[in-house]
């Protein structure tokens, strides 16, 4: 019996104890009509070795393509030092930490984790993560109606150029409060939010502004402006940043003159594979006067009864087992195992470390960019600034070009004219550190290829 | 117990580092197209350390935790049973993890079969008709799954239903959920059996109910067992049931939601399914619905035409609550509860449910033959059960907390305490069947030193724990002085 | 500097401590001359990405062929649990156990070793490991010239059918000691030694005789009746035995009427990867009574000074560090690590386990051999029976044939001709129980066409 | 440290197993044609348990290990630094784990390849001409080295050589293995400065001189300064140079064997080049020669022909001493030491003898300031060095194994003791590169608060350690009443 180490003799003693002929017995509660009759649809078990091969012979079919693709998810080297202790049993295998004096580990580690975010983002305190950077963001939404007082709209502005998934997840999540996102246009030719077209909100009740930098497609939003338009105005303004980028750009705590007031992001960078999607894990950051609005949970230090320091979950009465329909949100199990690999992976890079991965990815970016760039019938969609991150015009569409690529083993980037129809055959493309010359040659020259038998077909 | 670790932060000396970690420097021509204004001035102060440091700091600090794989974990609603190697070996295959989630079908069949058959199982052992597996925990499910009533009363024009219905044992993400969803909650109350107040359901029910929230067994224990009626009352005010599926390790393979009468219901992956908690997560909380409720799933879902695999997305789903994730939420979870139910199959699936009550009852037998008292002494113990030491705190002043902290330095964690609320000074213990008699005795063994101790020298016990690396907590100061992040200049 | 942690302001203060002005001069009682002076044949430091990338080539470059190679190395399901905990710094990346209070782990997971190798054996007594089955037997000869006290001629009798690099092995190892290595015919009918045979030693002085079983070609011999013989002789009898096999054969310690009185193997088969070769380990039992002539380190229980039990490293005046130029061995480190892992297999494992793998193996081995032997051309080469490996012949050169196979994929076995030129086109094939009827079908088909194209040609 | 753990036999109940790890039973018939004398009639007494009961007992006594990973651990001649995470990683990829030793070529060049380049780069750092990488063992490679030297020495039909010169501090493989090649050995003693005494050297070598074993810096932690005038004596009088590598750590990037005149070396890759000791094992011994040794080079050895890498054997190398290993040595940890070599490159294998120098200096000159006895004051340590507390042993009737164990409850391994045996009450101290000054600060404030306790109160030194999961165990009951394999009956 796979995992129930129950002998047949263990069974009879402990079924004499209880008092009862067999197991079924135990079952004599539930009305017979209930119960199960077959699982007929279930496969029947494997033992390891079966179930060891098939997984390994999908993970082969499935293969490892060079892959061009970012959208929020990039391919970071991750140190081996990373994976080997966060899936040691006794981070892996632990409950959410609420014996504290038995889960010191996790917790000292969290309490790190906090620090290490907040310095990053240049915000006051951060919590011990949300599910991931687009729920992080439906939920700094959802706080920040919460903590702008002086709103009654729960109005928010979310520039378009925010990932196209945040803003469906925000929606998903914050409709059913009455939040309602609305969307702020692009400057077509910069790819980035104007801040001169907010004057159109002035005057009007508005709970909070999202920021995405860098946005959705790569280029650099101008933090400053917008965010001092929206303090001026008692807008609560709401960063979604990439923590990598952060190395390099300017923290959300340190946007305009006041700084942001919630920051939020996807942390997959930070030493979690791509893995298809998840698991990755959300931050969220704020400032000290918002800490009681912040969903998820906290670690905070003390001390305890022989005035030694120690860790332990705190400002409990924010979630929902204290406060249950009035908590601050409904989350309960987060991304801890991630947040153990990210703050591995901070120790390991850390600021000079973390640097040189952001320029390294941007350099390779805006090489691949000056490649791809050459091939005719490609150019750059937007001017001005970009990180490690871009979007390209095709003169055809993009989709048949991707196909041909992927059938040489390239993931060429994200075809964006499902989510951006009105950029016609814009391409998203990415390059992070692990790229190397030679693979951007070979994109380079596949792609001359496919759009060469394109044009003659 | 090892002792404490110093902070991380307390190793960083400026200019030290793992530099073999860090890709080459491309000079700072390479970022000379990113403007002065949008630069970060000052690097982050994160440690600089070097590689052998953070590898020691980070296995020292392991060493800290109580875990599965270290000690007997008993933490009611929790489920916290052993997490197989062979799931997380399988699922960290190089190919799963360099998995584009924006990569197309054609490069990831072998994932989506992965997918799509969990679909399927999991659709068997509830006998729900639909699954999404996007929700990333438990509560994420709930959320999906009121969000899902609210969608189909809305679809049928029925707009002022804004009524979640939970017993008060419920666990706190119901009503928090039902907030998440712009819902009122209505607590109801259950009997001295631990069975829900049929009159006060009645009382409850209206043309406001958008449903109730419901787990069976309870998180008093024990099954539900009007479960019928309960479901008669609730469906004839046009209400819908939502089935909170943290206690399915409880009737795996014995009873079906599906065939109770629930409408919607999550799974705790994490729980029943087994993959690890991880110290806090990651979870997933797939969601399984009834046919009515299966157009407006979470997308996106994983298809099958013919012999391909596909994502289904708005396109396919119109109708669909929409997206509760980035991608499609946690995917490497997924595969290890995959691995699990796979290994598992159809035969160790009934097991579940049987050695998991097997367990639970005969830890409960024993500790009422030890002298214990129990919540609910006429019922059978589900998965769980719950011991009440409201006699111990009265005369010895000795309580529940003081019991599970001096559980630690027998070498075991302790049972969720205080939950739920409504039992005083309660231990909520749920052993799973994947530990061995032997295990159950020897914490029986303990419960009953415990006792002894707390009758002979009190101190002992309301002093514990004694052998782990800090002493107990201060959780008043912890919250009233916040000290969140480390500054160098505050006292470490 | 990679793995070195030191800042400049460490190093400054470190030489003004010593008193030095710079490293160079700590190396001022070196030779002027015999200075490097470069090592440009080394090639330039890597990061850890880049090293990361390279290995993932080459692995990819080797594949994973389907394989029906035994030969003293065998493919066996591997619990992930095995190397998931063997892993773990604790057990990697500690020292041999010489600081037995803080070793205890490493000490007493050797104890439980050493309990489940004697008991696995039928000896009442194992070390802590060799290198690996070669070289302890190459060991055990050399401990039977000690224990053999009634022997003065340093003879050991070695059939044929041991592994032929064993035998090398041995030679190497001993030959510098004057021991002399004997070869005993096989019989080529049935592919075993022939008790008979041993005769023509009567009355000579032999010191011990070596029995392979199963043998190298997978061959039973007829263990009681050689050990009688030896011990009727006062040879001492040298079993080489396959772990895994021991769940289903009987075990040396019950040969005969007296049992071997050495028994060593290879420990791979348990739960150790193929890995080209190593590292694997080497298993050495013996009887109490020879304890003391063995080589190698031995955990003994005892008491600390409280009385609790506890694990040392024992009877350590055999060991080089103490006796020096008089020790039972050189052999310090040994396969600790290796050790780990079979540990953990054989828990996991268990007596049925062990015996459900041997049972499959043999079985999946037969029908590789039915399958095989229903190609024209291709038959067994012996009769008698054998333990999930066995030798076809085929009637033309194998070589040519398995070049072919493993074009496809498919390693189809060792050829012999090299090792035994008398047997012919000899092929030794051997299947485990990760082998699937699939499998052998793929094989089966392969060799069909290949021994056909081969004919046609 | 967590406390003791119980033997894993003590979990063993018959019928219990981890069964999803057995294959499925292919029912005794498969057996029918194994003839029932040969046949096994009792199984053997392993233990039965279940999955997670083996995982948590493991896991528990890893816990009881001090290790690289978790504690400062300056062993001295075992040269225990970080063993870095990535060759562990890499090193395990599943197609070279897969790879079967005897498969054929064109399924192992990627392997191959890199057992070649790390010949190459062994040459390079060493000075040698040629190296073999079978040698699972630094002793195993000492075989190797003297074998070579007596076949050398038979080719040139000079067989009377047969003696092995070693100075008295020699470590006992060396000793050992000239025993183990049929040699007889001659100790020559060390002047007070811990060279070799050149006299002795002198009236020991002639006609029958096999050779002499060295290592260089010497195992008192010095370096032998007239290496050139020991080679001139030794190859004059028709000796050949064993170089024991156990030492390369200290002098790697700045000095070469192959300069300083030696004709074989063996290293240590588990110390050098930091693959792991794994408790014990596995190491890995390759073996360096001198252009007239190289004929006789253990086989298997990788060659390249153009593009293509294949093994050289007997008919390559016919005069080969032979075969060491059933296959080709300890492949797996060849890929370990080879990215770590290629980790370092040119320039960091110039860091690693810098630094470990570095490290050491510092530490004695710590340890000396403090009060401590240097073995050989006057002289630079080289990686490593040798601390006397005969003092302290006569005066306080504080040993050197007190000190050790006292270090052990301070969150430190114990430095080598008691070898070189001619050091009385010794301690010898190797820290490595891979420590950061922080830890052999914290290293000098340990030993010098427990000089302090050693004066002050004495009996808290001689009773340590007090910390671990033991006390201080007999080691001479363990010999004189042996307990080696566990019995139902036992005590336990
Ligand atoms: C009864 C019950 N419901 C719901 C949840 C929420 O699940 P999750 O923590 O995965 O969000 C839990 C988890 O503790 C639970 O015990
Ligand atoms: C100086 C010296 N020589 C030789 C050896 C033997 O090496 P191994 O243990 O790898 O056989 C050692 C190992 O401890 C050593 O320190």
């Amino acid at each position: 019996m796979a995992f129930i180490p129950h002998t047949e003799a263990d069974v009879a003693a402990m079924l004499a104890a209880i008092g009862v002929a067999g197991i079924e017995n135990l079952f004599d509660e539930i009305p017979p009509d209930l119960r199960v009759k077959s699982l007929a649809g279930m496969p029947h078990e494997l033992n390891e070795m079966e179930i060891g091969r098939l997984m390994t012979e999908r993970a082969r079919a499935d293969g490892v393509p060079l892959t061009f693709i970012g959208a929020g998810a990039y391919e970071h080297h991750i140190p081996a030092a990373v994976w080997a202790i966060t899936t040691r049993g006794e981070f892996y295998s632990a409950y959410t930490p609420y014996q504290a004096e038995a889960s010191q580990g996790t917790l000292q580690l969290i309490y790190e984790f906090q620090t290490m975010i907040a310095r990053l983002t240049g915000m006051e305190v951060a919590n011990a993560s949300m599910y991931d950077g687009a729920s992080a963001t439906a939920e700094a939404a959802l706080m920040a109606v919460r903590a702008n007082r002086k709103s009654k709209s729960a109005r928010i502005l979310v520039p378009t150029t925010l990932h196209p998934h945040y803003r469906q997840v925000a929606v998903t999540t914050a409709a059913n409060q009455g939040l309602k996102f609305e969307e702020l246009p692009f400057c077509t030719a910069e790819g980035v939010t104007p801040a001169a077209s907010l004057a159109r909100y002035d005057g009007q009740d508005i709970t909070a502004l999202v920021i995405q930098q860098p946005n959705f497609f790569g280029h650099l939003e101008d933090v400053d402006a917008l965010t001092d338009w929206a303090h001026a105005r008692a807008i609560l303004v709401i960063a979604v940043v990439n923590p990598t980028a952060l190395s390099l750009l300017k923290p959300p705590g340190q946007w305009g003159s006041r700084g942001a007031d919630i920051a939020v992001g996807e942390g997959q960078p930070l030493g979690v594979p791509l893995c298809s999607g998840g698991p990755y894990f959300g931050f969220m950051t704020t400032r000290m006067e918002h800490v009681r609005q912040m969903p998820g949970r906290i670690v905070g230090r003390t001390l305890d009864v022989a005035g030694g320091a120690g860790f332990t979950l705190t400002l409990q009465a924010r979630e929902q087992h204290i406060r249950r329909a009035k908590a601050t949100s409904n989350i309960c199990t987060n991304q801890g195992l991630l947040v153990t690999a990210a703050t591995i992976y901070m120790a390991l890079m850390g600021p000079q470390g973390l640097a040189r991965t952001a320029a390294a990815a941007h350099a390779r970016t805006r090489e691949l960019v000056a490649a791809l760039t050459r091939v005719p019938g490609v150019r750059l969609a937007f001017s001005g600034p970009y990180f490690h991150e871009a979007v390209l015009q095709l003169d055809r569409p993009v989709a048949p070009v991707l196909k041909s690529l992927s059938s040489r083993g390239i993931l060429g980037g994200l075809d964006l004219s499902g989510y951006f129809p009105e950029l016609g055959h814009a391409l998203l493309v990415c390059a992070t550190e692990t790229k190397t010359a030679a693979d951007i040659d070979r994109y380079h020259a596949s792609l001359g290829e496919v759009m060469q038998a394109a044009r003659a077909a | 117990m090892p002792v404490r670790e110093q902070l991380i932060f307390e190793y960083s000396h400026a200019g030290r580092g793992a530099r073999d970690q860090w890709p080459h420097d491309p000079g700072a021509a390479a970022l000379a197209d990113l403007p002065a204004k949008l630069r970060r001035v000052r690097p982050p102060e994160l440690p600089e350390v070097g590689e052998l440091e953070t590898v020691r700091h980070f296995t020292r600090l392991s060493q800290l935790n109580f875990s599965i794989d270290t000690h007997f974990y008993p933490l009611g609603s929790c489920t916290m049973k052993y997490n197989p190697k062979a799931c997380n070996q399988y699922a960290m295959l190089p190919e799963f993890l360099a998995r584009h989630p924006l990569g197309p079908e054609s490069h990831g069949q072998g994932l989506l079969a992965c997918l799509y058959e969990l679909q399927e199982m999991l659709k068997e052992v509830t006998g729900m008709r639909g699954v999404a597996l996007s929700p990333m925990a438990g509560a994420h499910g709930e959320f999906a799954g009121v969000a899902m009533i609210r969608a189909y009363q809305r679809a049928r024009g029925d707009l002022k239903r804004n009524e979640i219905i939970v017993p008060e044992a419920a666990h706190g993400t119901n009503p928090a959920t039902a907030t998440m969803c712009g819902c009122v909650v209505r607590e109801i109350p259950v009997d001295a059996q631990g069975d829900v107040d049929l009159a006060a359901l009645r009382a409850a029910v209206g043309p406001n109910t958008a449903g109730i929230m419901l787990t069976n067994p309870s998180t008093l224990g024990v099954f539900e067992r009007r479960i019928g009626e309960v479901a008669r009352i609730v469906h004839e005010a046009g209400g819908l049931l939502y089935y909170d599926g943290a206690n399915l390790n409880a009737i795996l393979g014995k009873v079906r939601p599906g065939d109770m009468g629930f409408d919607v219901i999550h799974m705790n992956l994490h729980k029943t399914f087994s993959t690890p908690h991880g110290g806090g997560g990651p979870g997933a909380g797939a969601v399984g619905v009834s046919a009515r409720l299966a157009p407006f799933l979470p997308i996106p879902l994983v298809g099958k035409d013919g012999e391909r695999y596909r994502w289904l997305t708005e396109a396919d789903v119109p109708q669909s609550i929409g997206r509760l994730s980035a991608f499609m939420g946690n995917a490497g979870v997924l595969l290890r509860a995959y691995i699990y139910m796979r290994l598992l199959g159809r035969e160790g699936m009934q097991r579940v449910g049987e050695y998991a009550t097997l367990n639970a009852n005969y830890l409960f037998t024993r500790l009422k033959s030890a002298g214990f008292e129990a919540a609910y002494p006429q019922r059978r113990a589900s998965h769980e059960f719950i011991v009440t030491l409201k006699r111990q705190a009265r005369e010895l002043n000795v309580t529940a907390m003081d019991f599970a902290k001096r559980l630690l330095d027998y070498g075991f964690h302790a049972p969720t305490t205080y939950f739920p609320l409504l039992v005083p000074e309660c231990l909520l213990i749920e052993p799973t069947e994947t530990e061995s008699k032997d295990v159950l005795d020897a914490f029986v063994s303990a419960m009953s030193q415990i006792q002894k101790e707390a009758e002979q020298e009190p101190a002992r016990v309301t002093s514990a724990p004694h052998t782990m690396p800090v002493r107990r907590l201060d959780d008043v100061r912890a919250a009233r002085q916040l000290d969140l992040t480390w500054k160098p200049t505050a006292q470490s």
